[in-house]
Order: structure tokens, then C-alpha cells, then sequence
């Protein structure tokens, strides 16, 4: 990493030009407006610009019941859509204290362990693409559509499902969608050690990945990084772990970290939480309860007034729902916390001093999707 | 020693038989072939790159997509030719056209087999490489002169990359015209009807596919037009027609590239039944598939590491092999 | 290769492991180019829908009484979020419930939550297998599920 | 169903916050009904006194957020932490409608866009914040949209009355 030069302002305005990297640009995973000034090719300040895709989802809260705001949250961060829409539904049964039957917890855990696989397949291979190597984003799409067909079997969507349901989920497993995910499991192991030895070993990737973007512990903490990019820099913090939720804290799995904190770091850790989530979908498919998959409630439920925090892992960090209700049937007020929010802030502090080369990479290492901070 | 050579040829045609008419009979017929045999590749490469990617690449047109690329260029022809606003104008408009006339010089000293070659010219190897570097000039005039920042950047590294590049070329090639003291490519290809220069000189083998490689910007080097960073660097601001000429002179580079390699390394013309030409075509376009190969495996290395891979690791090892080669010969 | 200085075998061992890294690559995508296309040609060959697919919606025609069981109540018109639905219904006979006659949706507009279909108290909406939401103009996209019913409007 | 590390932490907290910010009332809430385990209530100020109680206890600042109660507004910060047991506090001020609280951003860095989020969608302005202007909305925007009078046409008046 190139210790940059104190540059004085008075050199800074001749030599410096600025450079627009978005907001159309092919590696900016969505409507994403880097603003960089450049000293030739090594960057000298880079200013995120955000808002491109705001549609207003907390103003939406406020004009909409409970139910009508379900296909909200998948709209949000479209790529852990179901783990988004659990998130919410979540938020809204602590609110009323509803008690969600087994069954539909071990469906919530193994639908959102589904989509986080498919999440960290764009993740992981947009990264690759983002370096020059398009072949792998490409079989990262084809095993990511097995999932995508599976999850459509059971919710009827492949990217926006509006699946969760106060209480539960909309409809039960069928027998179709049990052996298919034993399916796409075995294919999926037998499928990691190409991508193992295509990139992971590949010495153009480690070169491109070693000691670029270094998040440092404190940094992560000042800047509240959560997710796959915190525990790349050696923090062992998921929610599923350390605050458990659902049906989580009856599996086993462990938390992948890595020391270094650089884009290579980052990149394995999300591997190998590849590999941790089909270990859960394997569990929870072995011992799945019999029983309802939604609990009795009511048609229009009224939460009491108050407020509480939910917080959840989406494939990118710690989101969370903040929820103030009135009593009545529409929110007061509705907080979604989203991590590439604050993930994607980071870039100011760790960027200065790279070239222009690896700004594509840490942006695409820290995997945000936009619609999510712009919400 | 080429038809026209041939002693009574000069008397039965007179002046068409003299060496300028071969020449240009000669430059007719690559004008004509070239483009076929860059159409040819261009569509090879999407269907190798739709078969790694598991999809199978353009169907739509023709049996198996065979007329895809035809309809591209007619597509490309009748695309407006956009100029952009404040674009340094004789610049921009010359730039595709120096892109291209030398790639088409850098086909007359080829020895396509004993028979077939326009010309043996007797600097031939000096031809081909001072040619292939005019293309760098009309990269940066095409990058400066469309006034957009990420063509300036794509080009200023293209020149970078070309001049750090020229040098382990050269240097890997010299042992061969040591080896057989002329810088003809016919003699060079003649030379090697026992062994393969290959087995002599493995190393230099490998240092001058890499070097063309990154020379004509292809591959793990193709850091020029970086898709994912630049855009599509010199090139982002060029449409039509003139888009499809730089096309054409990159895939026109890669073929002589390849054809190097073969003549140099691989025995040009010799090999077991068929007759030479075929030998040759066939070796050219197996290095042309293994370039395509590689493009869809590894990702791009960074303009820093490109530097200190050519200047701290290729060029180094050439020296070495030159000097081994050196005593050696000094030594039999 | 990088800058920091560290010995020749080092420097040795950095190319033969990257060119085996490399070469190990190669052979991968060589195995990718011989093994069957995944990829469906869409216009020419066109993938079955899976049962639970959600296209718009749409009436069920019963066999009871050879039409759809709505009783234009307007639930599923209050609870859509979009609000993309219009029902109208007239009552027959004083006694009789209400029988929906005109049952417009704008499925541009609609976000296939399912809210609709799980409110309908007499389950006559579920969710159709088209996925060809295409149309030329903006007013094409408003329906009329009664009518496709009867496939006159 | 504390366990004993987040027991001993939350004695340590109350302790450390309590000295403070002597004047905010520190409760603790039950986290399965509030998905908090502090709560700190403010009325003056002393954001920035938390906020660094906070940080030496390594806490993470998780998200900055406005309420917009029609007479004034309330300014909701989140600290989690996932240094010891997991504990997340909650800090809230009650603020008058023109009001301008300090910026914790010289603290915690990651407020500052957490906070020029709030001042875009709510209208408060902090003080001393290194660059306050809008994040999301169109920089010449003049409307703050999360304010409950924003946008209240006749349209969204008769939907309220469907609903509720």
C-alpha cells in the first residue's frame, strides 16, 4: 500500500483532477457515485455520493398498516430480500408478542441461509469481476440459480418474495423443495474447489487482493463496519451467533474471521461462510419439526404503543428495525439500520493512497448493494 | 524464395512479375483476408468464452451463430460515427487509421510455407516489431484526443505498458537470431526443419508469449481498456466504424503475434504430412485459442505489478537466457 | 515481486508457485469448456413455471357455479398497498349476497405481496403463471379479471 | 435472563454513565420486549458525555435516528457491542423543534453520516459537524420529508381514515 505524500493545498489543486466513478459505471453494483480526485492514478480523497435510488421506504411506513409494508423490506437490500422480510416480521411479532411455531422458524432459518448463499455468490464474484475475471461471475450465476429456483418453488418470487408472514411464513415446504436443497448441497460442495482454485490460489487475484484496503480494528468499531467485512478484520461478531435469534442458537456452526483485514481477507471470510450456511440448511433440513407454519393471529394485527429494536444478519452486516408504534394499525415510525450504510463510509478512511485499480476492488470487496443505503 | 523469385517468372510477365507488383499483389490479398480471418476469430472467441461460461455463445444468426460477426461489422458500418464535442478533431479521426496500417504491413515477411510469402524481406524480424510499435502513437493520439479522462488514463498506460513490453520481446527473440544469424523469417522457419526452436530455448519461449500478450493488450495485461475500471479505456469514446478498426487491428496484432511465435518457436511450415501452409495456420490459430483461454481465467493485474513483472522478472530472465545462449553457441 | 526486499529463493518460489496457480486455473476453465450448457435460449425454449410461481393474479373459475366466487367485499381492494385494485358488484336479489362484476387491477403497479390473495375471505384470487408482463402502452396493463374469466372483455 | 457477564456489564455501565451524565435517568428494559438492554433518558444534553462513556467500553455507536413527536422531536442514538457479552444501550433526548444538539462525530466518525441523514430527512442541525449538508435528497432540496406534515394531501388524509 503506497503511503501517500503530505501534499501541501497549494500543489494539490494543480496536480489533483476529479474523477467521476458512477453513477453509471460497470462496476459500481448499482446506482453508486464514487466522487474521487485523482494525483494521477494514486487517489487522493474519495467522497461517496448517495441518494441515486432513494425511494422513500420510512415515508412509506408512515401512510401504510403493518401488513401492507411486507414487500417493503425485500425491496430494500433486493439481494437478502428473505432475510430482510424475516427481519421485519421479526420486528413486528417482538412489537405484539406473537410466538412463531417451530416449523416456520426452521423454514425462516433455512430460506435465509438459501438467500445468504445467493448473496454472497454476487458478493464474492462481483469481487472477482471487479478485478478483470468474468468467467467466474458467471458460474457463481449458475449456482446462484439453483437457489433462485428453489426459493421460487416455495415463495412464488425469485428476487423480491414478500414470504414472511406475521406469526410464520405463507406457505409450508414442499416435498419437491426438500430434495432439491439436499441436491443443491451436494452439487455445491463438489463446486467449491473450483472456485477455491481459480481465484483463491490464482497469484494475479492474491496480488490484487493482498494488503489492499486494510480495515483496522478501530477503524471498524469508529465507523460501526458490521458483517462479512468487520470479520474480516479478525472481529468473530455475527448476530446469529452473539445476540441469537429464530431457531439459530440450536445449530452449530462457527463464525469465519480473518486477521488481516485487506480485500483477500474478506473475500475468504465470505467463502467460508458459504460453506458454514449449507452446514445449516443441512441441520435444519435433518431435524425439521412437523407442525403449523403460522401462528393465530389476527387479520390486521394492532401492536401496543411503544418501541423496539430488532436486529438481524443480512448477508452485508447487523440490520436492524427500529419500530415506534402508536397503538394504532399504521407505524409511528419505522428505522431500518442498513450496514452498507455504514460499511460503505469506511471508504474515506481506508481508501486515500490506493490506485485507481484497487478502488474498484475495496468497493467491490465491502459488497453493498445500493437501494439498501439510499433506502 | 517465393514464386516470384522463381528466374523465368521475371521474363514471361515483364514488369508484372517484378518485385513491387509482387508486393502489392501481396498487400491486396492480406487487405482482402485479414478481416475475414478477424471476423473468423472474433466469433471464436465468443463461442469459447459462451462454452467456458457454460452458455453457448451467439446462436441467433446463421447455423450455430456462424454469420455473427459479419453482421456485427455491417451493424458497426451503419452505426453513426459519433464525434464527441471538443475532441482534438485531426487527431481523432486519424487514430483508428495509424491503428491499422501497421498491422497489415507486419504480414509481408511471414512465412506462411516454402512457397507462400509476399516477401522475404531480409530485415523481416526488424519490420514486423518497429511497425507493431506504431500502433502505441495512434493509442495515445485515440486516448488524448477524445477528451474523456478515463480514455487519457487507458492510453497514457498503454503507453507504459508498450515500451515496458518492447524490451523482454526483443531480448527473448535475439537468442533465436543468434542461433541462426539472420533476420529473414524464411531462413529462421528454415532453420528448423530438425529440432523445434522451443526445445533450445524454452525459457525465451514462454518470456515472448507474455510479452505479446501484454503488447497487444490482451489477457491478464489487458489493463488498456480495463471493462471493469476504464470503461473501456482509449476506445470508450469511439463508435461505428471507427470503433470496429481498432477492433480489427487488435485481433490483426494478435494473429501476427501468434504467427510469430510459430515461425520463431514452433518450426513455422514443418510438420509431418500435410502440406506447410496448413501446419502453420494450424499451430497460429491453437496460440490464438490458448490467448482467448487465458483471457477467461484470470482476472487483470495491476498497473504497478505490470511494470515490476516486465522490468524486475521478464527482462532480467532474458538477459540471463541471452548470455547462457551466447556461451553456449561460443562453446560448440 | 512487490517492494519490500526479501531473498532470491523467495523471489524463485513466487513464480513457480503463481505459474503452478496459474496453470492449475487454465486446466479448470479447460474442464468448464467440455461440460453441458446451463443456459435456456429464451424466445426459442421456454422454462415451465413451478407451482407456487406468482404471476398477477387472477379469478378461479369454479365449477359450482361456472364463474368466480367474489362477493365484491373490497377487502382485498383495502388491504393492497399499491391500491391497484377496483371491485364493483351488484346484488341480484334482495336475499343473495353481492356478485362481483367488474374486477380491475393495474398490474403495473402491483408488487405480487400476496396480501390480496391471503385476505380473500372466499379464496376466489390466486396468483396466475404469466410472466410476460410486457405491453406496448400504459393503459394495456389495466385488466379485467371477470372479464378474462368469461374471456369477453 | 441475563447472563452474569451482561449482569456485571450493565452494573459497570450504570455506574459509569450515572457519574456522566448524573442528570439522565438510566433504566434498564427488558430486552426480550425492547431489543435493548439500557435505556439512558436525557432532557438537557450530554450526548457526547455518553458517547464516550460509550466508546471507552468499546461500544459500536449503531445507528442515529429522529422521532418526530408534532411538538418536538426525539433524538433516539443505539450503542451495541460486541466486544463482552452482547449489550446494546439506548440512549433519548427529547429536543424542541428548532433545537441544535452537538455532533458526536468527533467521537464516533461513523455519526457523521448517520447525522446528516437525520438533519436531511428531519431538519435538525448539529453543531459542530465537519460537513452538514444533505445526503440523500437532492442538494437543493427545500422540503424535509420525514416530517409528519410533510406531503399531507387530501390523498393521504383519506387513506388515514380507511386504515386506521
Amino acid at each position: 500500500m503506497l503511503n501517500i505524500k503530505t501534499i501541501d493545498d497549494a500543489t494539490i489543486n494543480q496536480r489533483v483532477y476529479q474523477l467521476n466513478l458512477g453513477p453509471q459505471h460497470p462496476s459500481t453494483h448499482g446506482v453508486m457515485h464514487l466522487l474521487l480526485t485523482l494525483d494521477g492514478e494514486v487517489v487522493v480523497k474519495i467522497e461517496p455520493i448517495i441518494g441515486y435510488s432513494h425511494r422513500g421506504h420510512e415515508k412509506m411506513a408512515e401512510n401504510r398498516i403493518y401488513e401492507q409494508y411486507l414487500p417493503n423490506p425485500a425491496r430494500m437490500d433486493y439481494l437478502s430480500g428473505m432475510i430482510f422480510n424475516h427481519g421485519y416480521c421479526m420486528a413486528v411479532e417482538k412489537l405484539c408478542g406473537i410466538e412463531v411455531p417451530r416449523r416456520a422458524e426452521y423454514i425462516r432459518v433455512i430460506t435465509s441461509e438459501l438467500n445468504r448463499i445467493a448473496s454472497h455468490f454476487i458478493g464474492t464474484m462481483d469481487y472477482a469481476m471487479g478485478l478483470g475475471a468474468i468467467t467466474p461471475f458467471l458460474w457463481g450465476w449458475d449456482d446462484r440459480e439453483n437457489i433462485l429456483d428453489l426459493l421460487e418453488m416455495i415463495s412464488g418470487s425469485r428476487l423480491t418474495y414478500s414470504y414472511g408472514r406475521f406469526g410464520g411464513v405463507r406457505n409450508d415446504i414442499t416435498k419437491e423443495f426438500y430434495d432439491g436443497t439436499r441436491k443443491f448441497i451436494d452439487r455445491l460442495r463438489s463446486r467449491f474447489w473450483d472456485y477455491e482454485n481459480l481465484i483463491n490460489q490464482n497469484v494475479i487475484f492474491i496480488k490484487r487482493s493482498k494488503e489492499v484496503g486494510v480495515i483496522s480494528k478501530e477503524d471498524a468499531l469508529a465507523f460501526g463496519v458490521t458483517g462479512p467485512t468487520l470479520r474480516g478484520s479478525g472481529v468473530k461478531y455475527d448476530v446469529r451467533k452473539n445476540e441469537p435469534y429464530s431457531a439459530y442458537p440450536e445449530f452449530k456452526f462457527e463464525i469465519p474471521t480473518r486477521k488481516e483485514g485487506d480485500c483477500l481477507a474478506r473475500y475468504q471470510v465470505r467463502m467460508a461462510e458459504l460453506e458454514q450456511s449449507v452446514n445449516i440448511i443441512e441441520q435444519a433440513l435433518d431435524h425439521l419439526p412437523p407442525g403449523p407454519v403460522r401462528a393465530k393471529v389476527p387479520r390486521f394485527v394492532t401492536p401496543p404503543e411503544g418501541d423496539c429494536y430488532v436486529t438481524f444478519e443480512s448477508a452485508r452486516g447487523a440490520a436492524g428495525f427500529y419500530i415506534v408504534s402508536d397503538g394504532t394499525r399504521v407505524p409511528y415510525r419505522i428505522k431500518v439500520r442498513a450496514p452498507s450504510f455504514s460499511n460503505l463510509f469506511v471508504l474515506t478512511k481506508i481508501c486515500p493512497g490506493h490506485f485507481l485499480a484497487d478502488i474498484v476492488a475495496i468497493f467491490g470487496s465491502i459488497d453493498v448493494t445500493v437501494p439498501e443505503i439510499d433506502r | 524464395m517465393n514464386i516470384t523469385q522463381l528466374p523465368y517468372i521475371k521474363d514471361i510477365y515483364g514488369f508484372l512479375g517484378s518485385d513491387v507488383m509482387s508486393g502489392l499483389v501481396g498487400l491486396l490479398i492480406i487487405a482482402a483476408l485479414v478481416p475475414l480471418n478477424v471476423a473468423a476469430l472474433v466469433l471464436v472467441e465468443r463461442k469459447v468464452a459462451g462454452h467456458i461460461q457454460l452458455r453457448p455463445g451467439p446462436m441467433e444468426v446463421g447455423p450455430h451463430g456462424i454469420l455473427q460477426t459479419l453482421i456485427d461489422a455491417v451493424k458497426l458500418l451503419g452505426k453513426e460515427m459519433v464525434t464527441p464535442g471538443l475532441t482534438d478533431k485531426p487527431l481523432y479521426w486519424l487514430s483508428p487509421i495509424i491503428v491499422v496500417a501497421p498491422a497489415f504491413v507486419g504480414f509481408i515477411p511471414l512465412p506462411f510455407s516454402p512457397l507462400v510469402q509476399i516477401k522475404d524481406v531480409n530485415v523481416g524480424f526488424l519490420l514486423i516489431f518497429s511497425f507493431s510499435s506504431i500502433g502505441v502513437i495512434s493509442i495515445l493520439m485515440g486516448g488524448w484526443a477524445s477528451n474523456n479522462k478515463y480514455s487519457l488514463i487507458g492510453a497514457v498506460r498503454s503507453v507504459a505498458q508498450n515500451v515496458a513490453y518492447e524490451i523482454p520481446l526483443l531480448l527473448s527473440v535475439m537468442p533465436i537470431v543468434m542461433m541462426t544469424n539472420t533476420f529473414k523469417l524464411g531462413e529462421i522457419a528454415q532453420a528448423q526443419s530438425g529440432l523445434w526452436f522451443i526445445f533450445y530455448q524454452p525459457i525465451a519461449a514462454i518470456i515472448f508469449f507474455i510479452a505479446t500478450t501484454a503488447e497487444t493488450n490482451r489477457a491478464p495485461f489487458d489493463l488498456v481498456e480495463g471493462e471493469s475500471e476504464l470503461v473501456s479505456g482509449f476506445h470508450t469514446e469511439y463508435t461505428g466504424m471507427r470503433f470496429s478498426l481498432f477492433f480489427l487491428a487488435e485481433y490483426t496484432n494478435m494473429v501476427i503475434a501468434a504467427a510469430l511465435f510459430t515461425t520463431f518457436f514452433l518450426g513455422g511450415w514443418y510438420g509431418p504430412v500435410l502440406p506447410g501452409a496448413v501446419w502453420f495456420f494450424a499451430k497460429t490459430y491453437f496460440l490464438l485459442f490458448v490467448v482467448m483461454w487465458m483471457r477467461w481465467t484470470y482476472p487483470r493485474i495491476r498497473f504497478d505489478q505490470l511494470m515490476n513483472f516486465a522490468w524486475k522478472v521478464l527482462i532480467p530472465i532474458a538477459l540471463v537466457n541471452l548470455f547462457i545462449t551466447a556461451i553456449v553457441l561460443k562453446v560448440l | 515481486m512487490n517492494t519490500n526486499p526479501y531473498g532470491f529463493n523467495q523471489y524463485i518460489k513466487d513464480i513457480l508457485v503463481g505459474g503452478k496457480s496459474l496453470v492449475v486455473g487454465l486446466w479448470i476453465t479447460l474442464k468448464r469448456l467440455f461440460t453441458r450448457i446451463v443456459t435456456v435460449q429464451y424466445p426459442r425454449q421456454k422454462l415451465t413455471m413451478t407451482a407456487n410461481f406468482r404471476g398477477h393474479i387472477e379469478a378461479i373459475r369454479f365449477d359450482d357455479t361456472k364463474s368466480h366466487h367474489c362477493v365484491a367485499c373490497g377487502l382485498c381492494a383495502r388491504t393492497c398497498p399499491s391500491h391497484v385494485i377496483k371491485v364493483q358488484g351488484e346484488k341480484t336479489r334482495a336475499g343473495d349476497k353481492k356478485v362481483g362484476t367488474r374486477y380491475y387491477i393495474d398490474f403495473s403497479k402491483c408488487s405480487l405481496c400476496g396480501l390480496c390473495v391471503d385476505v380473500c375471505p372466499e379464496q376466489t384470487i390466486t396468483f396466475s403463471k404469466e410472466y410476460e408482463l410486457v405491453y406496448y402502452s400504459r393503459w394495456d396493463t389495466v385488466i379485467d379479471l371477470m372479464g378474462r374469466l368469461e374471456g369477453s372483455r | 435472563m441475563l447472563t452474569a457477564g451482561q449482569k456485571k456489564l450493565l452494573v459497570e455501565l450504570k455506574s459509569s454513565l450515572a457519574e456522566a451524565v448524573p442528570e439522565g435517568q438510566i433504566s434498564e428494559s427488558d430486552y426480550a420486549k425492547k431489543g435493548y438492554h439500557l435505556e439512558v433518558r436525557l432532557d438537557k444534553g450530554g450526548l457526547r458525555r455518553v458517547a464516550q462513556t460509550m466508546l471507552d467500553k468499546r461500544f459500536m455507536l449503531e445507528t442515529v435516528t429522529a422521532v418526530d413527536f408534532i411538538d418536538s422531536f426525539e433524538l433516539v442514538y443505539l450503542y451495541a457491542t460486541y466486544y463482552h457479552q452482547y449489550c446494546r444501550v439506548l440512549t433519548r433526548i427529547r429536543i424542541a423543534k428548532d433545537a441544535q444538539p452537538y455532533s458526536v462525530s468527533a467521537i464516533y466518525p461513523a455519526a457523521i453520516w448517520l447525522e446528516r441523514e437525520v438533519y436531511d430527512f428531519f431538519g435538525i442541525r448539529f453543531q459542530e459537524h465537519p460537513d452538514l449538508k444533505r445526503i440523500i435528497n437532492p442538494d437543493d432540496a427545500d422540503y424535509f420529508p420525514l416530517l409528519k406534515n410533510f406531503g399531507k394531501t387530501k390523498f393521504t388524509d383519506q387513506i388515514d381514515d380507511i386504515l386506521c
